[in-house]
């Protein structure tokens, strides 16, 4: 039970409407990546994990605490709600202030932290126009604001990029990375998979209430051995590549599915990875390009979740 | 035309969401896109004349804005909000609104039920929109949109929130309706792959003002002399090797952009091979909607936006 | 033989005019409204208080009201049965007060305005949602009683029918008032309940002060200030019952000045109602 | 627990909460509400009424008042303390702070309270102002029917805003149940024979108006408690609902979907 969240059979039911069902995982310290389709019970199990709802069953641990009606534990952690609903009356400053003295911090402290975490996430214009002026981007950016704010040790961030145009996308990337290489940790739910893979190869796959696998992308892409990995090359001269790469054992399968190319699979991607730049110098091989379609994050959620 | 406007302007208190915009859009599946704020949503509905200008003037199909009825006659609008009646049923609310757009009973019925058909709202059709998923409220909204057969689709964020499953789904509809002869789609977004799959033809704004536009094919190309590779391992020590060996290299948002010559790709995988780095990705330097993106409208930065 | 898999098809007939859009929001609306258990209760309970007191002040009158004449003047009884007063305002609250509100809360006012249809279109379509509702309670409760009274033989047909007819005329006069002004109150928030509770204090917030100031320090005048006062004068005024605290003219300038304006101000508040979103 | 530290959340929680309650577009229609007695004494004087003193005063204050007027603006005021947050979408910006859920009831009340008596007492000491003057009576001949009135005030305001706080945990709809109870229950009460009016919060309200001032309207109303002790029922009556609110809040969970 050394991990920041861990998760033992806990379900939870909005009366018949399926919350989360026996879901068991466990979030290593860094960054994981929450991914999962509509209604697969991110939302829930992120609202438990904060305390808004209570578990029917099982046994939820955040840091090692039972987060419900732990005010103590609230200190340690910074929540970015899906929802862009925020105090429309406030200005972005205040917001972030106020939500920073209710965590102790003395209100002179709590001003330089608030233009310190404005700051970070870009919105140190904004942050004398209200909140209900801002655009969704702008609320996203003033939501992790405030998560991040009084420096917790862990965030849990439902959806922190949708809405967001590229530009901020950028933007809340690099903060969410700059927080876990200062030793932070964080759980993040988003849809938008080729985001969360620039982020982090850590993930739990979370659907109908059941957490269906978690660990590293790649390696959970490994265990699918019903799809052995499939690795395009383009070549000029396609017979030579593949007669260099026959002799892996761990190749399955090579076709040419055209003139200049030739597809091979593989079932132990990583060791193949590693020996390719070798063999390609050593062989001399006119190798001038290279792409595997399905070792994303998008591949793994596609066969795991169809 | 599409749409042209001439010194189009729009003001919210200080802010001038749209900015003296003057633009002249073709016919077919045009792409709006820029960052947040940059005034898109408000262009949609000055268009739609949900909004009245605070100067200039705009046309859609040759329509003036300024007399709402006829262009709102051509228009299917799909909001980027939430927008839905939850004590209606799906098949309620998309008759409902067929007949609020002039349809008679009989053909809303009818068209009602082809068009959420069409988007994939099978049996749920007679349940609460209450209960729908977020997938299932994003079908529904194209289908009002699409019910009374309109000229003109204006879709705004239809992909956002959506899971991958159903991304991919209001993906393919979308294809569907751009392939249509003689019907045009106005699709604003921030998901910029899916505006790359669908449109021919894009629109790039901020702080209210058109700051590129044109055929998409020939603003990405671009860059056919650059490579793109993506390296598992470290980056910056497999780009210094590139340079000791004079290959033009730097570290994108994207992954390593190297200068295309002879038998660099050999280099490539030489200089992985000596830092004992993994090579993920080599191809070409497909100028992503996104990275043009990126580009122009960080020349002009976008401070609090 | 072909096969024709779900393509999409196009529109062959031509679109409807505007009256049919918006007849089609004032069905809907109220089928809708129909279906809702609290408007069913308004609407039984309401009619059934009404027309059964009105027609109980008919039959026992006479014996009640020893020697006054059997003519038009007595027809202003019912009109003064707080019983309207009271429903309406309930019905005004239950189903007035989500017209506008309802539409701004779940944006699907956003439906509504991107369709080819005015602002002007759509506020009248909910306005005449509304109105048949109170004029269930306003009106067909009064216009039954003279007519029962006809044929129960009470009273001439001629003095029944023209009170029938005054009945359908005031009856208007207050139907147009308080649907005007829950189309006001619902535009002007997107929580239903507050609408809901702004039409309650219009009734009882101006009635009881107005009368109790009024009796107070006798300055008749502040009567005007109750719609509910206004609308007893004019009764009487149709009914030709002379003294009355306040006259009949210029409280229907005032009622029917305070109806004007609501719908204006309604308009403009929604011409105003520029959603902003980012 | 740090106790300064725990003051430092009390006074931020209490200073958002009465910001909220006095400035949005809420504050200012409910300060128009509350200031209803001193537009009633302005008009009075204005119009040049003769009959216009302190007793006219009450015999209008007392049923538009307590009855309407007092009711009216601590419910407004009493349901947006914590349902509208939770319609709102903004509580997990609360719940996610180091302050329990009870703590968070209990100091936004404090900021109702004195957010109430803002809107409340000063319309009132001015409408006294106004009557005494045009009466030409002295200022310090009337004290008791302010005392009253405000005592009436404080306490009403205390103890509906308590009972409007449970309701607001225990129902999705407190104003309309507000509403039902304030406008049927509160004023149809008093007229009804036996124990009855003892369960309504108006009896004691009017029991220390009568029991505190010698000529008015109320001389006559029958009860048989004491200023005081309607007073201590009341006080008794604020903390257990408030009590009760926060027991019930601290249960409560919030399944806004999302």
């Amino acid at each position: 039970m050394n991990g920041i969240v861990d998760a033992r059979t806990v379900s939870k039911w909005y009366g018949e409407v399926l919350g989360l069902n026996a879901f068991a995982a466990s979030f290593g310290p860094g960054i994981t990546g929450l991914v999962g389709p509509n209604g697969a019970g991110k939302s829930t199990l992120f609202k438990l994990l904060i305390g808004q709802l209570r578990i029917d069953q099982g046994e939820l641990r955040l840091l090692g605490e039972n987060p419900w009606n732990n005010a103590r534990l609230k200190r340690r952690i910074g929540y970015c709600p899906e929802s862009n609903e925020l105090y429309g009356w406030l200005t972005g400053e205040e917001f972030v202030e106020s939500l920073l003295r209710l965590d102790g911090i003395r209100a002179s402290a709590a001003r330089t932290a608030a233009r310190g975490a404005l700051e970070t996430v870009g919105l140190t214009d904004a942050k004398d126009r209200r909140l209900r002026t801002f655009s969704r981007g702008m609320r996203q950016r003033a939501k992790l604001a405030q998560a991040l704010a009084h420096e917790p040790e862990v965030l849990i961030l439902d959806e922190p990029l949708s809405g967001a145009d590229p530009l901020a996308r950028i933007n809340i990337l690099e903060t969410i990375a700059k927080f876990a290489r200062d030793g932070g940790h964080a759980i993040v739910s988003t849809h938008v998979l080729y985001e969360v893979e620039r982020l982090t190869q850590n993930v739990v796959l979370i659907h109908n209430g059941k957490a269906i696998a978690s660990g590293d992308i790649h390696a959970i892409r490994g265990l699918i051995d019903a799809h052995p990995h499939a690795v395009r090359l383009m070549t000029s001269t396609p017979r030579d590549v593949a007669q260099a790469l026959a002799g892996l054992d761990h190749v399955v399968s090579i076709e040419f599915p055209a003139a200049e190319a030739v597809l091979i699979r593989t079932r132990q991607p990583d060791v193949f990875y590693r020996e390719l730049p070798g063999i390609v110098v050593d062989h001399r091989l006119d190798v001038h390009g290279l792409e595997s379609p399905d070792d994303s994050l998008d591949a793994v959620f596609r066969y795991l979740v169809g | 035309m599409l749409v042209e406007t001439r010194g189009l302007t729009k003001v919210f208190g200080e802010i001038r969401a749209v900015d003296d915009l003057s633009t002249a859009i073709p016919e077919g599946a045009i792409g709006l896109v820029g960052p947040n704020g940059a005034g898109k949503t408000t262009l949609l509905r000055l268009l739609l004349g949900l909004v009245q200008p605070t100067a200039g003037t705009g046309s859609v199909l040759g329509h003036d804005i300024a007399d709402g009825i006829p262009v709102r006659e051509r228009i299917g609008y799909m909001p980027e909000h939430d927008c839905l009646i939850p004590e209606m049923t799906g098949i309620g609310l998309v008759s409902y609104m067929a007949r609020v757009s002039g349809l008679d009973r009989n053909t809303a019925m009818s068209r009602a039920h082809d068009v959420l058909q069409f988007v994939g709202v099978e049996e749920e059709r007679y349940r609460k929109i209450a209960e729908y998923s977020t997938g299932m409220k994003q079908k529904v909204k194209l289908a009002q949109a699409m019910v009374h057969d309109p000229a003109v689709y204006i879709f705004d964020e239809p992909t956002t929130g959506l899971d991958p499953r159903g991304r991919t789904e209001m993906l393919r509809l979308l294809t569907t309706i751009a392939s249509t002869l003689g019907r045009n789609m106005i699709l604003s977004s921030h998901l910029l792959p899916d505006v790359e799959a669908i449109c021919k033809h894009v629109v790039i704004l901020d702080g209210g003002r058109q700051i590129a536009a044109g055929d998409l094919s020939r603003l990405l190309a671009g860059a056919r002399d650059r490579l793109r590779v993506d390296v598992r391992g470290d980056r910056d020590r497999v780009a210094q090797a590139l340079r000791e060996a004079n290959v033009e290299a730097d570290v994108g948002p994207t992954g390593l952009r190297i200068a295309r010559r002879a038998g660099v790709e050999a280099e490539v995988f030489r200089a992985a091979r000596s830092v004992g780095a993994e090579v993920r990705y080599m191809g070409v330097e497909i100028r992503s909607l996104e990275e043009l993106f990126l580009e122009t409208v960080r020349q002009g930065e976008a401070g609090g936006r | 033989m072909s096969i024709s898999l779900p393509r999409f098809t196009r529109r062959e007939t031509p679109l409807l005019g505007r009256s049919h859009r918006v007849r089609a929001i004032v069905f809907a609306g109220l089928r809708r409204e129909l279906r809702r258990p609290a408007a069913i209760f308004a609407i039984g309970v309401g009619t059934l208080i009404t027309t059964v007191s009105s027609i109980f002040f008919v039959l026992f009158a006479p014996f009640l009201l020893q020697g006054q004449p059997l003519d038009l003047t007595f027809f202003y009884l019912p009109a003064s049965n707080t019983a309207i007063l009271f429903f309406v305002t309930l019905m005004a609250a239950i189903v007035g007060s989500g017209l506008v509100a309802d539409d701004l809360r779940t944006m699907a006012l956003t439906l509504y305005l991107s369709r080819p249809i005015t602002q002007a279109d759509y506020l009248t379509a909910k306005a005449a949602i509304l109105g048949p509702l109170v004029a269930m309670i306003a009106i067909l409760p009064l216009a039954i009683t003279p007519i029962v009274a006809g044929l129960l033989g009470l009273f001439a047909w001629t003095i029944a029918l023209h009170a029938v007819g005054l009945y359908l005329v005031i009856g208007v006069v207050l139907t147009a008032f308080y649907s005007s002004i829950a189309l006001f109150l619902s535009s002007l928030t997107s929580r239903k309940a507050y609408a809901a509770a702004g039409i309650f204090a219009v009734t009882f917030g101006l009635t009881i002060p107005a009368q109790l100031l009024a009796s107070a320090i006798n300055q008749p005048a502040l009567l005007y200030l109750s719609p509910w006062e206004d609308f007893l004068a004019i009764a009487r005024g149709a009914f030709g019952v002379g003294g009355g605290p306040i006259d009949w003219a210029p409280a229907l300038i005032i009622l029917l000045g305070e109806t004007v304006f609501a719908s204006l101000a309604t308009y403009v508040r929604m011409r105003a109602l520029e959603v902003i979103t980012g | 627990m740090k106790l300064a530290e725990e003051l430092g959340k009390a006074s931020v929680m209490f200073a958002m909460t009465l910001r909220y309650l006095l400035s949005t577009r809420r504050g200012i229609a409910t300060a128009a509400l509350a200031a209803v007695p001193l537009l009633l004494a302005g008009s009075l004087a204005v119009a040049r009424v003769e009959t216009f003193d302190i007793l006219l005063f009450q015999i209008l204050m007392v049923p538009l008042f307590l009855q309407v007027v007092l009711i009216f603006v601590t419910l407004v005021s009493a349901t947006a303390l914590i349902r509208e947050e939770i319609e709102d979408n903004t509580l997990p910006y609360l719940l996610t702070r180091p302050v329990s859920k009870p703590a968070i009831a209990l100091y936004k009340y404090t900021g109702y309270l004195v957010a109430v008596l803002v809107l409340l007492v000063p319309p009132l000491v001015l409408a006294y102002v106004v009557t005494q003057g045009y009466a030409g009576d002295p200022l310090g001949a009337e004290l008791d029917v302010l005392a009253a009135f405000l005592g009436a005030t404080a306490l009403g305001g205390a103890a509906y805003g308590a009972f409007f706080t449970l309701l607001s945990v225990l129902t999705r709809r407190p104003l309309v149940v507000g509403l039902l109870f304030g406008f049927l229950w509160e004023s149809v009460v008093g007229s009804i024979p036996g124990d009855v009016p003892r369960l309504s919060i108006i009896h004691y309200l009017r029991s220390i108006l009568k029991d505190m001032i010698d000529v008015g309207p109320l001389a006559g109303y029958p009860t048989d408690v004491s200023a005081a002790a309607a007073a201590a029922i009341l006080i008794a009556f604020t903390i257990a609902a408030l009590i009760l609110a926060m027991v019930v809040f601290q249960q409560s969970e919030f399944k806004q979907k999302a």
